[in-house]
This record gives structure tokens, C-alpha cells and sequence, in this order.
């Protein structure tokens, strides 16, 4: 009887056998992921355990990479476009944004006014999508199975709305250079507004139901410390940089679009804890409210264009040079840096993700911490896999 | 005063157990939400607004035949390469009319060759590429695309979504007929078919 | 350098799945036929998002479209307890070792849906000079059914368990909606 | 040869037992994903006969119908024991319990003894389940679920004591006899605290969320059942709602009044909703809380209920000699 | 034979066994294991001898009672050691432990 | 039932000596530990038929569902995977010495016992739970109380010696 | 020797779990189909090849504090028997001896959460 297990099959593989090496004897070799519940996707964090305990941890990715900038180099302007909805599909519109907002810095396209504020609307909409996203698979990270359910109820009203435009509940490719693809209409704008109307209600339930629990508290509080200091050594952003304390905001440090007719507030919090984390994207939620609720007032008369005259065709060349445009994305700062040589297809794009900075910060943030805990902080950073994969 | 706070904070914070009790109790209560969907589906709104895969809109005079006129648009912009589009050829000429061209041209005159008709002799779509961007929707010139509704579409093999789109049109400008026998007026078709797509 | 007896797993080589489903050792017709009508009927999906894809999949399982109506929405983390395998999402060639070692973990009798194009064909991300791209899961493991879309809508997904049903079962069971009939 | 009626009866119980425990597995596996569905807001199962009625069973025999798997490696022996022996004294605890004046198994002295020294059994289980298995996540789920089983014992047995020094017996027939038929005739008046620890550290006991850590998903995948498959899960899964039931009708007898109806109206009648309100309450708070960590877990045991559990049933000593 | 004498030599039965198993054991846990199979056949033994004859079955109980409990604490102790010296000494084999110093 | 009875003696009785020589001999300590727990249902059983089913429960609650646990948790945490430090087998003149004491010793034993048999009763003895209690509270007080300072004690002196390693740590 | 009704129904209702659960477990094996090949049994972790078997030596000490406490659960089962009894005795003086023996678990559980047993770390330094 054997009862060894079989060597070929217990061996591990190259990163596993690579982080071992510096592993203490008496410590289990443990693979969360790439098909785990809680690493949302395909990470996979190979964690030295002694006990419940972590001692190290290293994400091992790829196992998403899809080749989107390699791909921005094979295809026309235009073409790369739907590729864009794909990247972060929590927040896609954010990534058109960023990468219409090179381009037309690019190519020096004028963007029409109404088209600039129907942007801001679906973008926020986009952004309460991906925040019900995050909260919803958070929660159940920590084990609660129902206040998914409630934020996915949020986020199918939010769906079909975005759905009139865009024609799609998940992917948008809804951007163009120099406008928007569809006009919203009126069924749109009403919806919208009874959804705020809606969602503000909801809002209080979410946090009796789970913000105030005092076993998720418990949870979340003190874990995952992530302050100031780390911030910046990695280059985290997003509301894992306002959990730290640190308001930055690019829709109010570098304002984008037509962000600056807006009055919002930067939410912030000083714990740098998950709990920190939370806050701060619960908060965010009410201000994306708000700043739907201006926009929809502020919208441009129908008789506005949604795209602007002459926007380039898909195939259509730009002119030599380079740009980079950085919008906010749900998660942090989204960067799209193309290069030009006049040609019908880009020289190079480069993609910035901010998962990829903010997951930097879990291998140190985790250390000596419980595997619960890990999960709770892992959940904390709000990763979409893809994006870090690219 | 510290241990009457933490009792304080204690009762607050057991008390909130029952608020979360309270919350999930409530809604249980309450009605669902579901859309039960093979009995019944989503708002019409809701799934009129979705895109399905690609096809292509019937000329309002003839259902039969596509709006396309094959001036390749959406073939070279679609990145993902999903559309073959081949253009029709021009007729064959019948061998009297090749010896009435031959003639002609014989007689020095200007010959008429039949032109190549505007308008694709296959339209292919390879569903399981397309990203449903609508890039070729936006780029053809005279509308002749559109998302369809076929959302709730499934196969048991690779093969099923290599579409047709010529056909397809054709099937659905039949099953209009079967459906209207009455409205025998092509442009009564066409519209019927418009509405219910 | 791994010891020689250590098998190294190579990464980018892609091997077709050495799994094989053997009958059981009794069969009786009419018994038969119940147990794939209760298979059918009590499908648990293996918790496996691949990426995008894996987002509709949830919403699925969510009130709106309420997977657990069918029997479905016992998700499983572990592929011993799970039937069926929902590839949701693009699959690369790092990702295709694990995908073909989960499916070949799960038990008889096990099923595979590919949802969305991503699996189906590549998708999207099927371009010229791709270098990292699982053009297709059929080429490593048998599928069963396909739902097309980017992503699919839930109903999409719904329809491929119906249609799973009744690849097991030989009969579809639920009403057809008026707009797939129009197809 | 006749049958002796002792025997007979004995054989009668077994036989109900057995349906019990099968029906039981059923109806609260469908009650759970039932709740579960409402308080989403969503019906749950729906479509597999009407209201989803058979759903559970067709559940039960696909599981009875998949391929055992075993990875290679792991202990085969133990590997094959562990759900057997989860699953074989499931059975006798149901002999003692009291669900009606004649609905007994078997009147001993000793009920209460019965039920915990066999219901210990299944901690042995749950650990050799996660051992053998030779599984990472096995292991941890194994270690994970012993750890809290002993831990959430002691103050189960405080508060059960707290009732066994009231009522002098450890018969579950006489301490069902020595509350009244109206709720303020039970012993949950006269022992609330006892009451609740006793829910709680049931809830720990079982493994059910919000303490269902040894198989908590988002960690550990399945837990120290990662590895079994088909009706080696199954087993498990079926003495898991089990012991859920086991330990609802004990807390109803101990503390609800058990059978007791009003006017003389005695009987399973009044016992059965009694028991599935406790479970209704479990699987209400399944759903609604998040998981608890495992320091938190420990701590809410050794820092609460021990405590109070000690000073609850020295406060019971007390007050009887006072009274 | 009578039925005392039978239970007197299950007991000594486990008593041989556990005490064969503390002289070709070599690891503290094996070790344990078979005290324990001693410490049964005491146990046993006791009960046998109260019920069965006119001496205080009482006392006979408790008595197994008490070393019942007196195991629980032995294995608690002996556990706590076992894990201390295996931190310490990386193995638990007497023999290798008694010639090992820190 | 005396026919029962005397069947399920020799039932428990090759359960006992089956799963004891397992525990003694198996090269894996956790089968070994198996066979002790086997051995313990054993005795319970014997308890059973001694007419002492408090006893029985009590070796099942003490014996199967603490010290049974505890030395699983002892062999994992030294040897995980099981096997012991018995892997290699023992010298043979190791197992001739260990053989040859237990002899002598359970040879004469068993002498005494087969040759002095005491005066026994066939019909054990009747003891109910609350005799026991009383017994605990009034003539054995003082054991009752010890029992608890033992425990305590153990229980201090187990983590006082595995704490020191963990604030180490 | 005596063979109680009680032994009798215990080793039925044992058989009978037994039989409860060898029942499915030997349909299962007849009923199901044989998946075979490939990885089937290597011990699943997330879909990766394990590194190195379960079975080794690892710290799992952290659970060791909480199984310690088996000794307390040990101590509280003496109070089954005088529980019963207690209702029954006479004065003051049984209480006295429940008091002792519950102080002295008091006790302990006052110097443990002293030592700081009880509090467990919520993430250890390295
Ligand atoms: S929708 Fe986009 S991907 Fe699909 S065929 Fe049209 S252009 Fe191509
Ligand atoms: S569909 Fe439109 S774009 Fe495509 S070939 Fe026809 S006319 Fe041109
Ligand atoms: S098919 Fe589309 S939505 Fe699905 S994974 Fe691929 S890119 Fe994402």
C-alpha cells in the first residue's frame, strides 16, 4: 500500500518548487487559486502556511493574460476599440474613456458637449456596477450569501439602463473618438432618475445589513494595513489610496472630461484597513449619485450631437506623436499611453492598470496574517483579473 | 467609565445582529424578483435594447433580398474578422446574349456588359468570433445591419455559428409570410418583419 | 533544475485531456433513464469564472434569473462534487493545463458548457499574431454544449443548461420563448 | 416464535428512525434552499416538480449515481471510514429523543449522555475525513472543525448541565415532564441564558454559518470534504442536517417544553413545529450573517459563553438551594 | 470459568498488549497509544471486580471515573510534550531523543 | 439474552484484542491509533454488558471523544503523514525481549487470576447515575474536587509548556 | 453478565446507521459511470499540482491551544452524575462542593485569560 503519494503528481510546478526554495521545513506550500471562490478569476496566490498563519504569500498570474497590447499593435484605431470593454470588465467604460481620451488628445478631436456629459453619466452608472460588483462578491468572500443577491437586484436595474445605449450589459464598446456611439433617450434619463431615487434607499439597508454587522466589522477592521507609506512605494491608487488617507481623485486632481462642473466630495478614510477600503467605495457610491443627478440636470438639449462631425472611421490614420490620458476608474487610476507613427494602426498602446499596483500591495499587506483574513483583504483590493493580466 | 462604554458598545453592537435579522426577514417577505424565463421573459424594453448577434435588414420592397450593397465596409472594419462577404457576380450572359454581345462588339459598338448587381452573393458570420461591437453596424453605409434579437441562442457544436446571413434573412422573411398569410403586400411584410425582429 | 523525478509541467504545450468516462457496471434500461432525469435535473455547476463572462454567469445564479430554479445553483468549489464545468471566459495557454486537470478531477458523469465566445472559439482575442490563446476548449476537452455571446445573457446560459437537459435526457423540458423559435 | 414486544418496538423505532432521518435530510435540505431563495428574494427551486418539491431527492440520487473518486495516495481505509462513520450513530441519537408521550425509542436515564457521547463520534469523523484524504485543504478543514467542536462543547455541556441540575434527571421523557405546556411553564424562562448559549454553541457545533469554518468555501473550497465525491459527500451532507435536527429537538425538549400541549393535547404535534422553528432560525441566520474568522470564533467562546455558561450554572446551584 | 475471571483476563490482556506496545515503541505517540491500552485494562478491571463481586460498585465506578480522567490529563500533558520536543528535536523517537541535546 | 450476552462478550473480546494488537503493531500510527479506538469501543461494550452503561458513555465521552482526538491531533502534528518513527523495522532481538517480559509477566497474572478466582456474582451489580453523583458528593468529595485541580493543573502545565513557544515565535 | 435492552437497541440502531450509509455508498459504486485517466486522482488544489503531500510536518500547533481544552471539557463531565443527585441532598454543603469544584474552573479560566491564552493573535509578527 502506498501511502506516499505519488512524487510526479505532488511535485508542484515551476512556481511552486521556485517559492519553496525559500520556505521553512515545517510550513505547507498551499495554492489559492487560479480556481478558487474567493480569488475572483484566475489568480493564484501560492502561500507558505504555518498553521493558519501566512508567512509569505506571492501572487502568480497570467492566467488571464489576453495579449490586449500586443493586440493594439495588429489592429486599426478603431478596431482596438471593443477590446477596451474587455480589459476591466468590472468598469469597462472607464478603459474607452482612457483610451478615447488619448487618441483625441492624439488627433486633437473635439469632443461635443453633450456627448462629454452623457460620458460622465454612464461612466459613474458604470461605476456603481462595478462598485454592487465588488461589495456583492466581497460579502461573500466573508462568507454572507445574501447581500449579493440585493446588489445584483441594484445592478440588473442599472444593467437594463445602460443596455438602451450601449446595446450590451457587460462589455461596452460604447465610446467612440470624439463622442458616444448612441444618444441616450428619454426613457433613459427617467429611468436613471428613479433609479437614484431607488438606490438611495437602498443604501441604509445595505449598510444595517452588513456595513454595521458586528462580525463583519470584527472582520474587516485592522487587517490589511495599508497605509500611506506603501501607497506610494507601490503606486496603489484608487480607493485603495483614500482608504490610506491620501485624496486622490483624478476626476478632481486632473480633472478628465467635464468632471470639473461637478460638485462631489472625495470620500477618505485614515484607517487603512479593509475596513478603510470599504468605507471609502460605499461612500463613493452616494457621491456617484450625486454626480449622475448633476450631470442628468446639466444634459445638453437632444438637439446636441452625440458624436462629433467627421469622427474618425475605424481604419481612419493619426497623426504621428504620443499621448497618455488617465481617467478614474473604479479602481484606481486607468492610463492608456499610445504611440503614433501616422499609420492606420497604433505603434504601440500601453496599458495602465491600477489592479496590478494595488495587488503589489497584498503580498506585503498579508504577511503574519490568518488565511481568513487574507481572503478579507484579498476581497478588500477589489481585483479583476484581467486588467493586471492584460 | 470604560467597562460601562464597553458594555455600551456590547449591546450596540449585538444589537446589530438583530437589525441584520430584521433586514433579511423583511425580505422575505416580500415578493421575488425573478423572471421566470423560459415561461416568461425579460421586459420586451429590455430585450429589444440587447444585441444579438448580427444580420442583416431586408430592402422595405423585397424581404428577400438585404439591403447590402456589398461595398465591403463592414468586412474591413470588423476587428474581429468575422464577416465574408462575396459579392455578387454579374450574370452569366445566356449564350444568345454572349453571341448578341460578340456581335456587337464586332459591329463596333459600344458593348453593354451586364453590370455585377449591387448586392452580396454570400454573406457569411462567424458568430463565435464577433465581440458584438457593432463597428459594422455604425460603418455600413446604407444600414443594411443590425443586432438581431436571437439572444437566447445555444449549440451543441462549433459549426452551428457559422451563419448564414442570407439564409437566415430568407427564413425569416418566410416565416413573416407564414405568419401574415394575409399580408401578401412585400412592403407589409417587410414592416411586420421590422416590428417583430 | 527540478529532480528527475519530478514532472515538470510545461508551460505553453497543451495536452488533450486523457480522461475518459467508462459505463457503469450495471445498467438497466429503465433505470437508466431515471437517473439521467435526475442528473439532468440537479446539475451543480463547478464555481470556475475564467474572466468577463464569469460576471454574467453570476448574474445568472442572482434573483433576477435564479439558476436554482433549475436545480443548478449548488455551485461547488471542489470538482469532486461538481457535474458540470462552466468554462466562462478566455482561456490561455497557462491557464489550459489547470482547466484540462479540473475537468479531469471531476467525476463521472461529468459535462462541459462553453459560455461565451472566448471558449468557444477564442473570441475576441483571436487575432492575427496571438501567442497565448486556447483557440477553442473543444480542442482539449469534449463540450457539450456552446453558448455563444460576449458575454452570453444569463437566459443565454439558462438555455445551455436546458439544452444539456436534453442532450442528457433526450427531451426538452421546459417551454421555448417566442424569440429563440424565431432563431 | 413470537417477537418479543420490547424487540418489536425496538425494530418499529429503527425502522421510523431511518425514515425520519432520510425524510428529515430531505425536507430541510428543501426548507433551506427554499429560505435561502425567499430571503434573496428569488424562488429556489422551482421547476423540478411543483414549487420544486422533489428537488432534494433528485439531488440524493444523482448523488447516488456519480462516481466515487478516491485520489490516489490517500489512506484508503480511513478514506472510506470516515463518512460511514460520521454517518453510523446518526441513527441511535434519534432513540432517546422524546418526540411524543409514546413516540419514544427507548426511555434511559441516561438520554442525554447518550446523545453527546455518540454525537462525539463525529468530530473522530470530520478528522479522519480531512486526513485521509491527503488533501492541503482537507487538513486544514479537518484541524479547523475539531478545534471548534471541542471548543463549542464545553459550554454545550454547561448549559446542559444548567438544565440537568433543575430537573435532577438526565432523562429527556422526565425533563420533558417537569416543564408546563405553556411557554412560561418551560425551562427557557427559567434559564434563558442557558438557552442561548446552548443555541449558539449548537450552531458551532454543527458547523453552520455563521461558524462554518471548516468548510467555508471562500477559504478552504470544501473543507475536509474537498476530496469526496458522490455519496461520500453525501453522507456527510445528510449527517450534517442530522445532527442540525438532533440538536433542535434537544433544545426544544430541554428548553421548549418538548411534547407538552396544552389541555393534555400531548404529542409529536406540538414537538415537530417546535424543533423546525429552532431550524428555521439556523437557517435563517445562515443566510443572513457573514462567516466569523477563527479567532473571532474562539473568542467568542472562551471570552463569552464559558464564562457565562460557568457563572450561569453556578448561579443555578445556587439559586435551588436558595429556593 | 466464571465471568469475573473472563473480564480479568480481557484486562490483562490489554495490559500485556499496551505493555509490549511501551517496549517496542520508539516514538512518544506510539507510546501513549499503548498506555492508554493499559490504562483501559486497569479500568476494566476495576469495573469488573465492583460489579461482579460484593465490594462497593460505588466506588468501583468512580474509581474508573477517576482515571478516566487522569488519562485525559496524562494525554494533554504527554500532547503538549510531544509537540515541544518535536519543535525542539525535529523528531519523536526516544532513542534519538535521549541522546540529543539541545 | 444470557446466549446474547455471552456472544457480544466474545464479540468485544476480539475487538479488543484485535484492535490492541493493531495499536501495538501497526506501522502507521494512525491505524494504530484506529485500532486503540476500537479497543475503547471494545471496552465500552464490556462496560455495556457489566451493567454500567454510565460507564460505557463515559469511556466513549472521555476516551473516543477527547483523548482519542488529542492523540490524533499528537500524531500530526509530529508525523503527519502517519507512518511514526516505526518505518524501519525494529532489531528482532527487541521484539523477542519485549515478547518475553510481557510472557512472564502476563503468564503469572493469569495464573492468579484463573487459579484465585474470587467470589463473584453472576448478576452485576445495580447502580443508578444519582447513586454515582452522591457518591461524588458526599462519601468521595474530595476526589470530585481533585479531579478538577488535576485537570487544571495538567491543562496549565500543557499550555504554560506550548505557550512559551508561541510568544516565541 | 447482562445483555440490558438498552445494548440492545444501541448496537441495532448502530447496524442500522451502518447499513444507512453502506447502502448508497455501494449503489454508488454500481451506478456510476468510471471516469478514468489523466490527473482523476491527484489531490485537488485549485486546479494546480500540489507541491508536496499533505502529510508533512507542518505547524499546526495553532489548533493544539483549543484541543488543550479538552481537559476542561473532561472536568465538566464529572458534574453529570452530581447534577442529578444535587436536587436531592440536603443544606448548604452540597453547594459548597459544586461551588469548589466550578471555582477551581473558574479559576482557570480567570488564569488563562490572565496569561493571555485566550487571546489569539490576529496576525503574528515575523
Ligand atoms: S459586431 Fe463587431 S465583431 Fe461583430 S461582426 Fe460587427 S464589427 Fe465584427
Ligand atoms: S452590409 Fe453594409 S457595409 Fe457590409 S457590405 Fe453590405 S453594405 Fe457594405
Ligand atoms: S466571450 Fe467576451 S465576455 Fe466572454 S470572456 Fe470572452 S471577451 Fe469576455
Amino acid at each position: 500500500m502506498t501511502r506516499y503519494p505519488d512524487p510526479k503528481q505532488v511535485g508542484g510546478d515551476f512556481y511552486s518548487r521556485n517559492f519553496a526554495k525559500n520556505a521553512r521545513p515545517d510550513t505547507l506550500i498551499l495554492n489559492l487559486g487560479p480556481q478558487h471562490p474567493s480569488t475572483h478569476g484566475v489568480l493564484r496566490v501560492l502561500l507558505e502556511l504555518d498553521g493558519e498563519y501566512i508567512l509569505r504569500a506571492e501572487p502568480v498570474f497570467g492566467y488571464l493574460h489576453r495579449m490586449h497590447e500586443k493586440m493594439g499593435e495588429t489592429k486599426a484605431w478603431g478596431q482596438f476599440m471593443p477590446n477596451m470593454g474587455r480589459v476591466d470588465y468590472g468598469h469597462p467604460l472607464s478603459w474607452n474613456w482612457a483610451y478615447c481620451g488619448a487618441v483625441e488628445k492624439l488627433a486633437g478631436i473635439e469632443v461635443p458637449e453633450r456627448a462629454e456629459v452623457i460620458r460622465v453619466i454612464t461612466h459613474e452608472m458604470n461605476r456603481l456596477t462595478s462598485h454592487l460588483l465588488w461589495w456583492g462578491a466581497y460579502i461573500l468572500d466573508l462568507g454572507a450569501f445574501t447581500p449579493i443577491m440585493y446588489a445584483f437586484d441594484d445592478r440588473e436595474h442599472l444593467l437594463d439602463l445602460l443596455q438602451r445605449p450601449t446595446a450590451s450589459r457587460l462589455t461596452y464598446s460604447y465610446f467612440r473618438f470624439g463622442g458616444v456611439s448612441k444618444d441616450l433617450d428619454e426613457k433613459f434619463v427617467e429611468g436613471t432618475k428613479a433609479f437614484i431615487a431607488r438606490f438611495r434607499q437602498r443604501l441604509p439597508m445595505y449598510k444595517d445589513l452588513v456595513t454595521d454587522n458586528i462580525i463583519l466589522r470584527k472582520r474587516v477592521e485592522d487587517i490589511g494595513i495599508i497605509d500611506q507609506d506603501m501607497v506610494t512605494r507601490y503606486g496603489a491608487t484608487g480607493p485603495v489610496a483614500r482608504g490610506a488617507g491620501l485624496a486622490y481623485d483624478l476626476r478632481v486632481s486632473e480633472p478628465f472630461g467635464v468632471y470639473d462642473r461637478f460638485d462631489f466630495k472625495v470620500p477618505t478614510q485614515t484607517t487603512c484597513c479593509s475596513m478603510g477600503r470599504y468605507l471609502v467605495r460605499m461612500e463613493e457610491m452616494e457621491q456617484s449619485c450625486r454626480i449622475i443627478e448633476q450631470a442628468l440636470e446639466q444634459l445638453p438639449g437632444a438637439e446636441g450631437p452625440h458624436l462629433v462631425k467627421g469622427a474618425p472611421k475605424p481604419q481612419a490614420k493619426m497623426p504621428a506623436g504620443e499621448a497618455y490620458f488617465a481617467v478614474e476608474g473604479g479602481r484606481g487610476k486607468v492610463g492608456v499611453y499610445v504611440v503614433s507613427d501616422g499609420s492606420k494602426i497604433p505603434y504601440r498602446v500601453k496599458l495602465r492598470a491600477p489592479g496590478f499596483s494595488n495587488l503589489s500591495c497584498f503580498a506585503e499587506a498579508c504577511q503574519g496574517m490568518l488565511l481568513a483574513d487574507a481572503v478579507a483583504v484579498l476581497g478588500s483590493l477589489d481585483l479583476i483579473i484581467p486588467e493586471i493580466d492584460r | 467609565m470604560s467597562a460601562v462604554k464597553d458594555i455600551f458598545q456590547s449591546v450596540k453592537d449585538l444589537w446589530s445582529l438583530f437589525v441584520g435579522l430584521r433586514v433579511t426577514g423583511k425580505y422575505f417577505m416580500q415578493p421575488t424578483l425573478t423572471v421566470h424565463y423560459p415561461r416568461e421573459t425579460v421586459d420586451e424594453d429590455v430585450e429589444q435594447t440587447y444585441g444579438g448577434h448580427v444580420e442583416l435588414v431586408p430592402k422595405p420592397k423585397n424581404p428577400l433580398k438585404p439591403k447590402c450593397i456589398g461595398c465591403m465596409m463592414c468586412v474591413t472594419n470588423c476587428p474581429s474578422g468575422c464577416l465574408t462577404v462575396v459579392k455578387a457576380k454579374a450574370p452569366k450572359p445566356t449564350p444568345e446574349e454572349e453571341q448578341a454581345m460578340k456581335e456587337a462588339e464586332a459591329r463596333g459598338e459600344k458593348v453593354k456588359k451586364p453590370k455585377a448587381p449591387k448586392e452580396p452573393a454570400k454573406f457569411m458570420y462567424d458568430y463565435s468570433l464577433c465581440s458584438l461591437c457593432g463597428t459594422c453596424i455604425e460603418n455600413c453605409p446604407v444600414g443594411s445591419l443590425r443586432y438581431s434579437n436571437n439572444i437566447y441562442f445555444v449549440g451543441t457544436s462549433r459549426k452551428e455559428f457559422k451563419l448564414d446571413l442570407l439564409q437566415r434573412l430568407q427564413r425569416q422573411a418566410e416565416n413573416t409570410a407564414k405568419a401574415a398569410p394575409e399580408a401578401s403586400e412585400p412592403e407589409q411584410a417587410a414592416e411586420t418583419a421590422k416590428s417583430e425582429a | 533544475m527540478a529532480a528527475p523525478h519530478q514532472a515538470v509541467e510545461e508551460v505553453g504545450t497543451l495536452h488533450k485531456t486523457a480522461g475518459t468516462v467508462e459505463p457503469a457496471l450495471v445498467q438497466i434500461q429503465l433505470v437508466d433513464k431515471i437517473l439521467n432525469v435526475c442528473r439532468a435535473m440537479s446539475i451543480w455547476p463547478m464555481t470556475f469564472g475564467l474572466a468577463c463572462c464569469a460576471i454574467e454567469m453570476m448574474s445568472t445564479g442572482m434573483a433576477r434569473f435564479d439558476l436554482a430554479r433549475f436545480g443548478a445553483e449548488v455551485f461547488r468549489p471542489s470538482p469532486r462534487q461538481a457535474d458540470l464545468m462552466i468554462v466562462a471566459g478566455t482561456v490561455n495557454k497557462k491557464m489550459a493545463p489547470a482547466i484540462v486537470r479540473l475537468y479531469e478531477q471531476m467525476p463521472a458523469p461529468k459535462y462541459v458548457l462553453a459560455m461565451g465566445n472566448c471558449a468557444i472559439s477564442g473570441g475576441p482575442f483571436n487575432f492575427k499574431g496571438d501567442y497565448n490563446l486556447v483557440k477553442g476548449i473543444d480542442t482539449l476537452i469534449p463540450v457539450d454544449v456552446y453558448v455563444p455571446g460576449c458575454p452570453p445573457r444569463p437566459e443565454g446560459l439558462l438555455e445551455g443548461l436546458f439544452t444539456l437537459q436534453q442532450q442528457i435526457t433526450g427531451r426538452r423540458w421546459w417551454p421555448v420563448p417566442a424569440l429563440k423559435e424565431e432563431g | 416464535m413470537s417477537i418479543h414486544p420490547q424487540l418489536l418496538h425496538l425494530i418499529i423505532a429503527l425502522i421510523a428512525v431511518m425514515a425520519w432521518v432520510g425524510l428529515n435530510a430531505l425536507v430541510l435540505v428543501y426548507f433551506e434552499r427554499k429560505g435561502a431563495g425567499f430571503i434573496q428574494r428569488r424562488p429556489g427551486p422551482f421547476e423540478v416538480g411543483p414549487q420544486g418539491i422533489i428537488q432534494p431527492l433528485v439531488d440524493g440520487i444523482k448523488l447516488m449515481c456519480k462516481q466515487l473518486v478516491m485520489p490516489t495516495g490517500a489512506d484508503p481505509v480511513l478514506f472510506w471510514t470516515a463518512p460511514l462513520l460520521s454517518m453510523t450513530p446518526v441513527l441511535l441519537l434519534f432513540l432517546v429523543l422524546p418526540y411524543g408521550p409514546w413516540l419514544t425509542g427507548m426511555q434511559i436515564d441516561l438520554g442525554i449522555l447518550l446523545i453527546l457521547a455518540f454525537a462525539g463520534i463525529n468530530v473522530l469523523a470530520l478528522l479522519i475525513a480531512g486526513w485521509s484524504s491527503n488533501n492541503k485543504y482537507g487538513l486544514l478543514g479537518a484541524a479547523r472543525a475539531v478545534a471548534q467542536s471541542v471548543a463549542y462543547e464545553i459550554p454545550l455541556l454547561l448549559a446542559v448541565l444548567a438544565v440537568a441540575f433543575t430537573t435532577g434527571t438526565l432523562d429527556f421523557v422526565k425533563i420533558t415532564e417537569g416543564q408546563g405546556p405553556w411557554p412560561w411553564q418551560w425551562n427557557m424562562v427559567y434559564q434563558p441564558l442557558a438557552f442561548i448559549i446552548f443555541i449558539i454553541s449548537a450552531v458551532g457545533e454543527c458547523n453552520r454559518a455563521p461558524f462554518d469554518l471548516p468548510e467555508a468555501e471562500s477559504e478552504l473550497t470544501a473543507g475536509f470534504h474537498t476530496e469526496f465525491s458522490s455519496m461520500g459527500f453525501g453522507l456527510f451532507f445528510m449527517a450534517e442536517y442530522s445532527y442540525m435536527v438532533v440538536v433542535a429537538s434537544v433544545a426544544s425538549t430541554l428548553f421548549l417544553g418538548g411534547y407538552q400541549g396544552p389541555f393534555g393535547s400531548d404529542g409529536w404535534w406540538w414537538y415537530l413545529p417546535k424543533v423546525y422553528a429552532i431550524l428555521m432560525f439556523m437557517i435563517w441566520i445562515r443566510w443572513t450573517y457573514p462567516r466569523v474568522t477563527f479567532v473571532q470564533l474562539l473568542n467568542i467562546n472562551w471570552k463569552w459563553l464559558l464564562p457565562l455558561g460557568t457563572v450561569n450554572l453556578l448561579a443555578t446551584a445556587f439559586f435551588m438551594k436558595l429556593f | 470459568m466464571s465471568p469475573l475471571t473472563m473480564y480479568q483476563l480481557v484486562a490483562l490482556l490489554l495490559l500485556c498488549l499496551g505493555l509490549f506496545g511501551i517496549a517496542q515503541r520508539r516514538s512518544l505517540v506510539g507510546m501513549l497509544i499503548s498506555v492508554e491500552l493499559m490504562l483501559n485494562g486497569a479500568g476494566l478491571s476495576i469495573v469488573a471486580a465492583s460489579q461482579l463481586t460484593e465490594a462497593d460498585a460505588v466506588l468501583g465506578q468512580l474509581g474508573t471515573l477517576l482515571v478516566m480522567g487522569l488519562a485525559a490529563a496524562e494525554a494533554t500533558l504527554a500532547l503538549s510534550i510531544i509537540v515541544v520536543v518535536a519543535k525542539r528535536f525535529g523528531t519523536t523517537k526516544t532513542r534519538e531523543v535521549s541522546t540529543l541535546k539541545d | 439474552m444470557e446466549l446474547m450476552a455471552k456472544i457480544a462478550f466474545w464479540i468485544y473480546a476480539l475487538i479488543i484484542l484485535g484492535g490492541g494488537i493493531v495499536a501495538v503493531g501497526s506501522s502507521s500510527l494512525v491505524r494504530a491509533l484506529m485500532g486503540l479506538i476500537s479497543t475503547l469501543v471494545g471496552v465500552a461494550g464490556m462496560y455495556m454488558l457489566l451493567g454500567t452503561p454510565f460507564m460505557a458513555f463515559m469511556q466513549l465521552l472521555i476516551y473516543v471523544g477527547a483523548v482519542a482526538v488529542l492523540i490524533f491531533f499528537a500524531v500530526m502534528l509530529t508525523d503527519a503523514h502517519g507512518r511514526g518513527d516505526e518505518s524501519e523495522p525494529a532489531p528482532i532481538r527487541q521484539h523477542l525481549f519485549a515478547l518475553g517480559a510481557v510472557m512472564a509477566v502476563g503468564g503469572v497474572l493469569s495464573w492468579l487470576i484463573m487459579n484465585r478466582p474470587p467470589a463473584s456474582s453472576l448478576v452485576p451489580a445495580e447502580v443508578s447515575i444519582e447513586q454515582l453523583g452522591h457518591g461524588l458528593l458526599e462519601s468521595y468529595f474530595l476526589a470530585f474536587e481533585l479531579i478538577s485541580v488535576v485537570l487544571l493543573v495538567a491543562m496549565s502545565g500543557a499550555v504554560l509548556l506550548a505557550w512559551e513557544k508561541r510568544g516565541k515565535k | 453478565m447482562v445483555f440490558s435492552w438498552l445494548h440492545l437497541a444501541i448496537v441495532l440502531f448502530l447496524l442500522g446507521g451502518l447499513l444507512f450509509g453502506v447502502g448508497p455508498l455501494l449503489l454508488a459504486v454500481l451506478l456510476g459511470p468510471q471516469a478514468k485517466g489523466g490527473d482523476l486522482g491527484m489531490p485537488f488544489e485549485c486546479g494546480m499540482r500540489p507541491h508536496g503531500s499533505s502529510w508533512v510536518k507542518w505547524g499546526i500547533s495553532y489548533y493544539c491551544y483549543a484541543l488543550i481544552f479538552l481537559a476542561f471539557d473532561v472536568d465538566v463531565l464529572y458534574l453529570f452524575p452530581v447534577a442529578t443527585a444535587y436536587g436531592s441532598t440536603e443544606g448548604w454543603l452540597p453547594f459548597v462542593k459544586v461551588f469548589i469544584f466550578l471555582f477551581v474552573l473558574g479559576i482557570s479560566i480567570v488564569y488563562f485569560w490572565a496569561k493571555g491564552v485566550f487571546s489569539w493573535p490576529r496576525r503574528i509578527k515575523l
